[in-house]
């Protein structure tokens, strides 16, 4: 185990009492609560982190917080591994496991690496211009090779074990970022009494103020802040979450890592937490990002932001390097420069600008640090490490370079470009941004409704100011939402120091070769290793429009999203083609502001739970006595019930076998039912129906097909006359939500007049069909309190009454062609019904029977259902044109006059049976006149069965102009599988065309 | 024009890749052209593309609003299939799928058409009749397919959900070798450059806001950029079809909607095909620099807005778990999203306008991308000639009024439901 | 009424769920065989219903979506503009004949109450449990006693009505029969991050 | 996330809403057979960019489908109104 080299003695806001062990690549490390990944692996002296996305080339830790571009690792084994990590944000636990990414065979030594050399070859673009020949589809044999190239970390290889979980949220005002002004917009706003949510990407409250030297009246305010706010009862505070989306509505999608920081999640804890927050006002105090300059070999490890040098010295008590030169365009990187230098450092300065404050001036001198005014970085040298670097005298004002004046030896280098306000969420709002010369950087411009720019973020340029702004809009934010400003005005922090401001940049983003000096890579995009030259080259293209540029050279769009990078290409591009910045405009900002994994968002969502599943009053019932069940949409319903050691084959055939034979029971629970009163039902279900309602017998049931307006069917089911005004309408377990809403639909907007209620009531009902031939004797032993008889309850009759205790409905309707009954009782009922009729049933005979023996009984009839209502089916395509009313209008009734509905080529409904002994038959086969097997042929098969009531392969079908076609032989084509079945078109009445066996 | 290839690369390397010319110049709009082509996506650049290079038109514009391929060609999940079953689509995209196999060589420009494959996951009985009925006429129209077991699914896709907790356990799917996908952008840049190559004027940057009509024939267009005269004027705007119909005085068959897209960051390859989730609307596949692309279903209401909503995101993302559950742990970096131009029965139109001059190409909801050069290539047909090539003779605007509509899917009139 | 079997029956196990000490942060139970008579009226003559039922169950009639009337054991709920639900206990004899005599002339009666079943959440994090899937506030200045909100949890339809003393939070939720393992399975894995129990059904 | 003020509910997210269309394309009278009108009605739409008045019906709350005008392009909500309240004459359906 190595020696933390790098730590400090003393400071820091790292417990020294909790030391933790961890692996990085394989090695162990030491580091102590409260470091990141990142600031331990420096504390070690690791500072080759990485190998770069596209060249391979060796990368270090460049950021301290979110914007990191070069420092991502895979995390954990297993189900738990994660790649593409960004180390600065994983905060150290006892036992951490990460590795380096995409080299091969070690980071150390990387086999691809020497891509780089050619990086020229492979400059931006450079795939759409090669690797298309020599032979057609040649793409794919190169893309092969690519794509290993592709990636940065390893996908996980096992499911993941950790839970995730949704929460729902509401509050007057969101504050985003948990910086000094966001605590000030939320103490603002918290005091007036309105509801509060602050939040806070990092594990700790404090912002950027974590990152200044420890102690004083910095963290006296910090600590009073988040105390006050932690006693407010209507203020709550979330760490550890990132706001990563804001959508319309003030609704805002958030991510809380609450098991990450933790070896696995606490028991029976999610990993994370996906939150949805509505919000009547949001505060950003989402505060800045520094950014790079970009100058040769900018991407070696050991360059730094300046800010996240100085967040290691004062934060983690880590010092990234001994002799440090800052590159800095801006006053703020100064603070780094003395702090490091506080902390022991050698450090020298490198400004662009010609002359700095006096007062800077003063302090940078009493440090004993060196100041290289008017001079730039042009280049940094080391093989993985930052060696020296070579100072060149420059004009910021005309970007002039001279040549090569020193090297300064140097093993850190930390860089200042200026700043960028974090305004993501703006921008995915469509806000507009505005570019502010003053302080070259990207403000907001018009803020939308709602939404308010506090501290940094709307560029404020000291503490005391951002504190002041953030109390300001907290305030206002709380007005807005109907608050009484708070009595006590917040009390300002007069007494918190201020420090470097941003003033007086010189917006300098690139640094120009030397002259005479050989060619180094300038990285803009360190992500996705986009340099300069790329962005030269792409504009000399003509991919001019800044959104081309991004595409072609991929500038962004990596995970980072371009947080370092976005601004300088923006800022580059301008200059190449000489316009202003504003002319030139930003990229299209896009949610997430930071990656958020896939199973938050799914969240509970996953594995048997993906859907919510619906089940029958019976359902345990069935489970009990061994039905195999399958899904149908939502919903489980038995399958078939097998015997020991039968196939489905063999279980239905027996099953079907015995409804045509004795009696049988199925549970037909999930149909739907919607229950239809009032005055005007009849007229109702006379619009809705192609057939006719209103002449329905009290008493009776009543097949009815239903079209969309546009003429094709939609639906059938049977509805009974309950009463004068009552009718109780069933519908196909798959159209039961559309159905209902459809009726709504129509009495609500088009016919509000009809004096008509329809409800739901499909789960009120448990529904058993017993069907056969002695399903009337097994009811009426049953039933006492209903005259069972032909005469006195005939076929499409429908009767109350009562099964032993049971309330029941009782209607004399078949699905399978045999006499049948639907019981309908209370759900709650629904089991003792169930087990009431098979208790009674060995008498019979009675079989239970599942969803494969209905639709084999309901092909043997001819009855059409999902396969063949598939939303292009005319009643008349089904054989059932007779139903349409020529009496009425009916929902329907004019668009299916259209000529393409009336076409006599339409495919017709027939059955279908092998012409040549029996042959199986397959669903989804063509039919086509025989041996002209191409184009669309003149039908298809929609549904197959073995017939186990005629002991052979019986088909539903469509053919063009098949009712006229009785006793032709077509080819069913299956080329799916090379078979060609010559077929014998017939009516789909296969059994008991009469309809004797209903009243047998 | 630089000729591409592996030995320019290197030259121009060697060069310091100095002197690359343009892909495309960056035209002024003229006074007036024979055929002036609304919109700067795949569709409208390959329609001048083949107006020139088939038709030997002379003078053709395309005019953008913004910048070419930034529409839906810009925004989409790249995949290309041709797996229809309705008569009128089937050869249709047939065809577009042979013009893609041509492409990279045709335009000298790599579009990486990627055929990897899909998979259309079948979890019902019925579903798997539905995809045998689909495979079947693919192969009836030579067109490739295969209908796997659950076994062969395995086989070749295992990261699927094969356990015990599938809520919808796979059947089946069916499976077409040559689908796969392309890379978008290249599509519109290399349309681009070879219409520019053929002298075409392609205008970014100006918006077209009215018609110019005289007698009732429409002679050119209005646009931020002044007016700008022709011959023939066609629309391929995709999700603005409506918007800019209407200047003409036309009412659709067209409701505007919007789609979202999501991709993951970059991983090792870990998915070789495109799949798509036959129980839910989910389709993935994994790019050349290892992200994930996905989408899923439509926002479900009007909306020009190209701003995708959370309850989408949540439903993909259950949706991507669900299909492939180790992808529990990877991360979405972008989530964006594109204005989709939804005809009532999910079909397009490539179809002369009831107005004189002006002509149609939109409709094409969430599946225009795969369509781009058999588009193109009907719709300068169309206006080239004054009458549809045979393969787009169904997509015309007045199916609806006559009861022929391509429903593929049997959603009927409710577009934002399909 | 013969015996009625409860749609939890299989999945029902009183008892802990998470942290097995401690107090329980959610209770849960399930409230057995309630009577659920839903009554609908004509826009013109809906008033003139309400009155008579005013008189029949001698409490107000809620006038809008958002706030329930409980009284003797029942709670009334405005469902739809002129849709009432009548909640009250299995042997609510009143609710009963409403079904068979409807309480009024223009009244339109049907029993619902097999096709829901009712779950109680109770105990300091109630709210917390309710809102990892319910998209509704709940807070007691939004959501005080009596308020109900009709919604989904998980894609599945629920009632839920904020019940109990001022100051407790009760909530009862109505959830759709044919859904209610799927909820119960949702809600028992989600108390368990909470640490929870599970009475006796009631 | 759009949240639609429900006038019976009260402010409620999309998800407990179903979308139902363009309310302009309301319903001819069923008497009426012209094949023209029908097309219209069901076929056609104004599909504009910006003030779009739809249906939706809140589905998972009092099942009121409701009148929304709504912006298609910022999705601003203006307006929602019961759709038995607003007379047919006010639907586009010129009745
Ligand atoms: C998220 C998503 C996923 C998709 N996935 C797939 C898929 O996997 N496979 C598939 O085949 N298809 C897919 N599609 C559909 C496909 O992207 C489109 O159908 C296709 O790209 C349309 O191309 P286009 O050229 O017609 O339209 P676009 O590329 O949108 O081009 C239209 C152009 O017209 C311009 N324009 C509009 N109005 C004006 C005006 N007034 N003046 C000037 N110019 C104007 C626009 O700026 C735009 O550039 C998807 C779409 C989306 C949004
Ligand atoms: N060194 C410098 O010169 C310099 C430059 C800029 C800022 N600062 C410091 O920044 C502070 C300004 O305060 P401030 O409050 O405006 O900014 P801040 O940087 O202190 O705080 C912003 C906070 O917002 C959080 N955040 C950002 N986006 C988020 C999101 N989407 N979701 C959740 N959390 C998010 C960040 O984690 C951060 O903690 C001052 O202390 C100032 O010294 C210093
Ligand atoms: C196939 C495909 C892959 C994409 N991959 C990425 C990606 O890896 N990173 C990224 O930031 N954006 C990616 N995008 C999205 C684009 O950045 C952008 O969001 C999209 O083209 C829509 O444009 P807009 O966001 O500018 O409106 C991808 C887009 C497509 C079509
Ligand atoms: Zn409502």
């Amino acid at each position: 185990m190595s020696e933390q080299t790098g730590r400090l003695d003393r400071g820091g806001r790292i417990d020294r009492s909790r030391p933790m062990s961890f692996v990085f690549d394989g090695r162990a490390y030491r580091g102590f609560f409260g470091d990141t990944l990142a600031s331990a692996l420096l504390a070690n002296g690791v500072h080759l982190v990485g190998r770069s996305f596209k060249y391979h080339r060796p990368r270090g830790i460049y950021a301290a917080g979110v914007e990191e571009p070069n420092a991502l690792v895979g995390l954990r084994q297993g189900g738990r591994h994660e790649p593409n990590v960004v180390a600065t944000t994983v905060e150290l636990f006892d036992g951490l496991e990460a590795s380096s990414q995409h080299r091969w065979p070690s980071l150390d030594f990387d086999v691809m690496s020497v891509i780089d050399r050619f990086s020229r070859v492979f400059a931006s673009g450079f795939y759409y211009k090669t690797f298309m020949g020599p032979f057609r589809g040649a793409w794919m044999f190169y893309e092969k090779f690519i794509r290993r190239a592709a990636g940065f970390g390893d996908p996980p290889l096992e499911p993941d074990p950790d839970r995730y979980e949704k929460g729902h949220a509401f509050c007057d005002v969101l504050v985003i970022g948990g910086g000094p002004s966001g605590l000030a917009a939320a103490l603002a706003a918290g005091r007036s009494g309105a509801r509060v949510v602050l939040v806070e990407d990092g594990a700790e409250l404090g912002g950027a103020l974590l990152s200044r030297p420890q102690g004083g009246d910095t963290d006296a305010w910090l600590a009073s802040a988040v105390g006050e706010l932690k006693g407010l009862p209507n203020v709550r505070l979330m760490t550890r979450t990132t706001v990563f989306g804001a959508y319309d509505n003030l609704v805002f999608g958030l991510l809380e890592r609450v098991g990450d920081h933790l070896p696995v999640p606490a028991p029976d804890q999610p990993r994370q937490r996906y939150w949805i927050l509505r919000a009547r006002q949001a505060v950003l105090a989402t505060g800045m990002l520094e950014r790079p300059i970009v100058f040769g070999n900018n991407d070696l490890p050991g360059v730094m932001l300046a800010s996240a040098g100085r967040s290691y010295v004062n934060r983690y008590a880590v010092i990234p390097g001994r002799s440090v030169v800052v590159f800095t365009n801006n006053d703020t990187a100064y603070g780094a420069a003395l702090d490091l230098k506080a902390a022991g450092a050698d450090v020298a300065v490198v400004d662009v600008r010609g002359a700095i404050g006096a007062e800077l001036d003063r302090a940078v001198r009493e440090a004993g640090i060196a100041l290289h005014a008017g001079c730039a970085v042009a280049r940094a040298n080391g093989r993985k490490r930052v060696r020296n670097v070579e100072v060149c005298v420059f004009d910021a004002v005309r970007g002039r370079i001279g040549a090569t004046k020193s090297r300064l030896p140097c093993d850190l280098l930390l860089v200042s470009g200026g700043w960028t306000p974090t305004l993501q969420l703006l921008g995915q709002r469509g806000a507009p941004l505005a570019y502010d010369d003053k302080r070259a950087m990207l403000i907001a411009g018009a803020v939308p409704a709602g939404y308010r720019v506090a501290g940094s973020a709307a560029g404020e340029p000291g503490v005391r100011q951002r504190v002041a702004s953030g109390m300001r809009q907290g305030g206002a934010a709380a007005e807005a939402c109907g608050y009484a400003p708070s009595p006590e005005p917040g009390v300002l922090p007069v007494r918190l120091p201020d420090e470097p401001a941003m003033t007086g940049i010189a917006p300098v983003a690139v640094i120009p070769d030397p002259p005479g000096a050989g060619y180094r890579k300038k990285f803009v995009d360190f992500q996705h290793d986009v340099g300069y030259d790329d962005i030269a080259l792409a504009l000399s293209e003509g991919y001019e429009s800044i959104e081309h540029l991004k595409r072609y050279t991929t500038l962004g769009m990596a995970p980072d999203q371009g947080k370092t990078s976005s601004f300088n290409a923006l800022a580059i591009a301008a200059q190449m083609l000489g316009r202003p910045i504003a002319a030139v405009g930003t990229t299209t900002f896009r949610p997430p502001y930071r990656p958020v994994s896939i199973g938050a968002l799914a969240g509970a969502e996953t594995g048997l739970h993906f859907k919510p599943t619906r089940r029958s009053p019976m359902h345990d019932l069935h489970a009990r006595n061994g039905a195999v069940f399958i899904t149908t949409g939502l919903w489980l319903r038995p399958w078939y019930y097998p015997m020991p050691g039968e196939s489905i084959r063999e279980a239905y055939v027996r099953e079907a076998d015995a409804v045509r034979k004795s009696v049988g029971m199925v549970d037909v629970s999930s149909l739907g039912k919607i229950d239809v009163q009032g005055p005007d039902a009849a007229e109702f279900l006379n619009r809705v129906y192609t057939n006719a309602f209103d002449t329905l017998p009290v008493g009776r049931a009543r097949y009815g097909v239903m079209l969309r307006p546009d003429g094709i069917v939609i639906d059938d089911g049977t509805t009974s006359r309950l009463a004068e005004h009552h009718y109780f309408m069933t519908t196909t377990t798959a159209g039961a939500g559309a159905v209902m809403t459809f009726l709504e639909y129509l009495l609500q907007t088009a016919w509000p007049d009809l004096k008509v209620q329809v409800t739901s009531v499909t789960s009120q009902w448990a529904a058993i069909a017993v069907a056969g031939p002695r399903s009337r004797d097994l009811i009426a032993s049953l039933v006492r309190d209903v005259d069972m008889e032909n005469a006195a309850f005939p076929f499409m009759g429908v009767r109350q009454g009562h099964l032993g205790a049971i309330p029941v409905r009782l209607l004399r309707i078949s699905f399978s062609g045999e006499m049948a009954y639907e019981i309908y009782a209370p759900a709650g009922c629904g089991e003792t019904l169930w087990r009431a009729i098979s208790d009674a049933g060995p008498a019979f005979d009675l079989v239970p029977y599942g969803i494969e023996a209905l639709g084999a009984l309901r092909i043997e009839k001819g009855h059409v259902a999902g396969a063949e209502i598939d939303g292009r089916t005319t009643l008349a395509d089904m054989g059932l044109a007779r139903m349409a009313s020529k009496k009425k209008p009916f929902i329907g009734s004019a668009l299916m006059q259209r000529e393409g509905l009336l076409d006599a080529h339409r495919p017709q409904l027939v059955g279908l049976e092998s012409a040549s002994g029996d042959m199986a038959l397959r669903a989804g086969a063509i039919l086509c006149e025989p041996g002209r097997h191409q184009g669309h042929g003149i039908g298809f098969v929609s549904s197959v069965t073995y017939s186990p009531a005629l002991g052979r392969h019986v088909a539903l079908g469509f053919v063009s102009r098949g009712l006229s076609r009785e006793g032709d032989v077509i080819d069913a084509v299956f080329p799916l599988r090379g078979e060609v079945t010559p077929v014998r078109v017939r009516s789909a009445h296969f059994v008991d065309p009469e309809g004797r066996r209903l009243n047998a | 024009m630089t000729h591409y290839s592996a030995f320019t690369l290197i030259r121009k390397a060697l060069g310091a890749n100095r002197g690359w010319t343009r892909a495309w110049r960056n035209a002024e709009p003229r006074a007036g052209y024979d055929f002036v082509i609304v919109g700067g996506g795949g569709h409208g650049l390959a329609t001048a593309y083949y107006l020139a290079k088939e038709h030997g038109a002379a003078s053709v514009a395309v005019i953008e609003k913004g910048y070419i391929g930034g529409g839906n060609t810009g925004r989409n999940t790249t995949i290309v299939r041709s797996n229809y079953m309705i008569d009128g689509n089937t050869r249709f995209y047939e065809k577009s799928l042979q013009l893609w196999e041509e492409m990279s060589g045709e335009l000298n420009f790599n579009v990486m058409l990627s055929q990897r494959g899909q998979l259309n996951t079948c979890h019902s009985p019925a579903q798997m009749d539905a995809a045998a009925r689909r495979g079947n006429i693919m192969r009836m129209n030579g067109i490739d397919a295969e209908l796997l077991t659950r076994e062969e699914v395995r086989r070749r896709v295992p990261i699927l959900d094969f356990s015990d907790h599938a809520r919808f356990p796979i059947l089946g799917a069916l499976w077409q070798q040559r689908a796969g996908v392309a890379r978008h952008d290249a599509v519109a840049w290399g349309y681009a450059r070879g219409a520019d190559r053929h002298g075409v004027d392609i205008i970014q940057g100006c918006e077209v806001k009215g018609f110019l009509q005289e007698q009732g024939r429409i002679v050119g267009v209005r646009t931020t950029r002044g007016d700008i005269r022709a011959q023939k004027v066609g629309l391929a705007v995709a999700g603005h079809t409506s918007h800019v119909a209407r200047m003409a005085g036309l009412r659709l068959p067209i409701e505007t909607h919007l789609l979202q897209a999501f991709a993951t960051e970059p991983v090792k390859p870990m998915l070789h095909c495109v799949v798509s989730f036959g129980a839910a609307h989910f389709y993935v596949s994994q790019d050349d620099k290892g992200g994930l692309v996905m989408g899923s279903d439509l926002d479900g209401y009007n909306s020009y807005g190209q701003r995708g909503d959370l309850p989408i995101v949540e439903e993909t993302m259950a949706d991507a778990k669900a299909l492939i559950p180790l992808l529990s742990r990877l991360r979405v970096v972008r989530q964006w999203s594109g204005v989709m131009d939804m005809t009532m029965d999910g079909s397009p139109i490539i179809s002369k306008s009831p107005i004189d001059g002006l002509y149609i190409d939109g409709g094409w909801c969430y599946g225009g991308f795969k369509a781009t050069p058999a588009s193109g290539w009907c719709f300068a047909h169309t206006l080239a000639k004054d009458r549809p090539h045979e393969l787009n003779e169904r997509f015309t605007l007045d199916r609806f009024r006559r009861g022929h509509q391509l429903d593929e899917k049997g959603g009927g009139p409710t577009p934002w439901a399909h | 009424m013969p015996e009625q079997r409860s749609a939890l029956a299989a999945v029902y196990r009183p008892g802990r769920i998470g942290a097995p000490e401690g107090p329980a942060a959610v209770i849960l139970s399930e409230r057995l065989s309630r009577t659920l008579v839903q009554v609908c009226g004509w826009r013109d003559s809906f008033p003139q219903l309400c009155r008579g039922l005013e008189a029949l169950l001698s409490c107000a009639i809620p006038g809008d979506g958002l706030r329930a009337v409980s009284h003797a054991g029942r709670s009334i709920f405005r469902v739809g503009p002129e849709r009432l639900w009548v909640a009250g206990a299995a042997d609510d004899d009143l609710l009963r004949t409403f079904v068979t005599q409807a309480p009024g002339e223009d009244a339109v009666v049907t029993e619902i109450g097999h096709s829901r079943t009712v779950v109680r959440v109770a105990g300091a994090q109630a709210r917390t449990l309710l809102n990892r899937g319910l998209p509704v506030d709940l807070d007691h200045s939004v959501f005080p006693v009596d308020a109900f909100a009709q919604s989904v949890i998980h894609h599945i339809p629920v009632l839920v009505h904020r019940t109990g003393p001022e100051g407790e939070a009760v909530f009862d939720v109505y959830v759709t029969r044919d859904y209610a393992v799927s909820f119960w399975e949702w809600l028992t894995r989600v108390a368990q991050a909470l640490g929870g129990q599970i009475r006796e059904a009631e | 996330m759009l949240r639609i003020a429900c006038p019976y509910c009260g402010e409620r997210d999309q998800v407990e809403f179903t979308y139902g269309g363009d309310a302009a394309s309301g319903f001819p009278a069923l008497a009426d057979a012209d094949l023209d009108r029908w097309t219209d009605a069901v076929f056609i739409r104004d599909n504009p960019r910006g003030e779009h008045r739809e249906l939706w019906q809140h589905q998972h709350g009092c099942r009121q489908w409701l009148y929304v005008v709504r912006d298609t392009v910022t999705h601003a909500i203006q307006s929602v109104v019961p759709a038995r309240d607003a007379s047919p004459a006010a639907g586009a359906d010129g009745r």
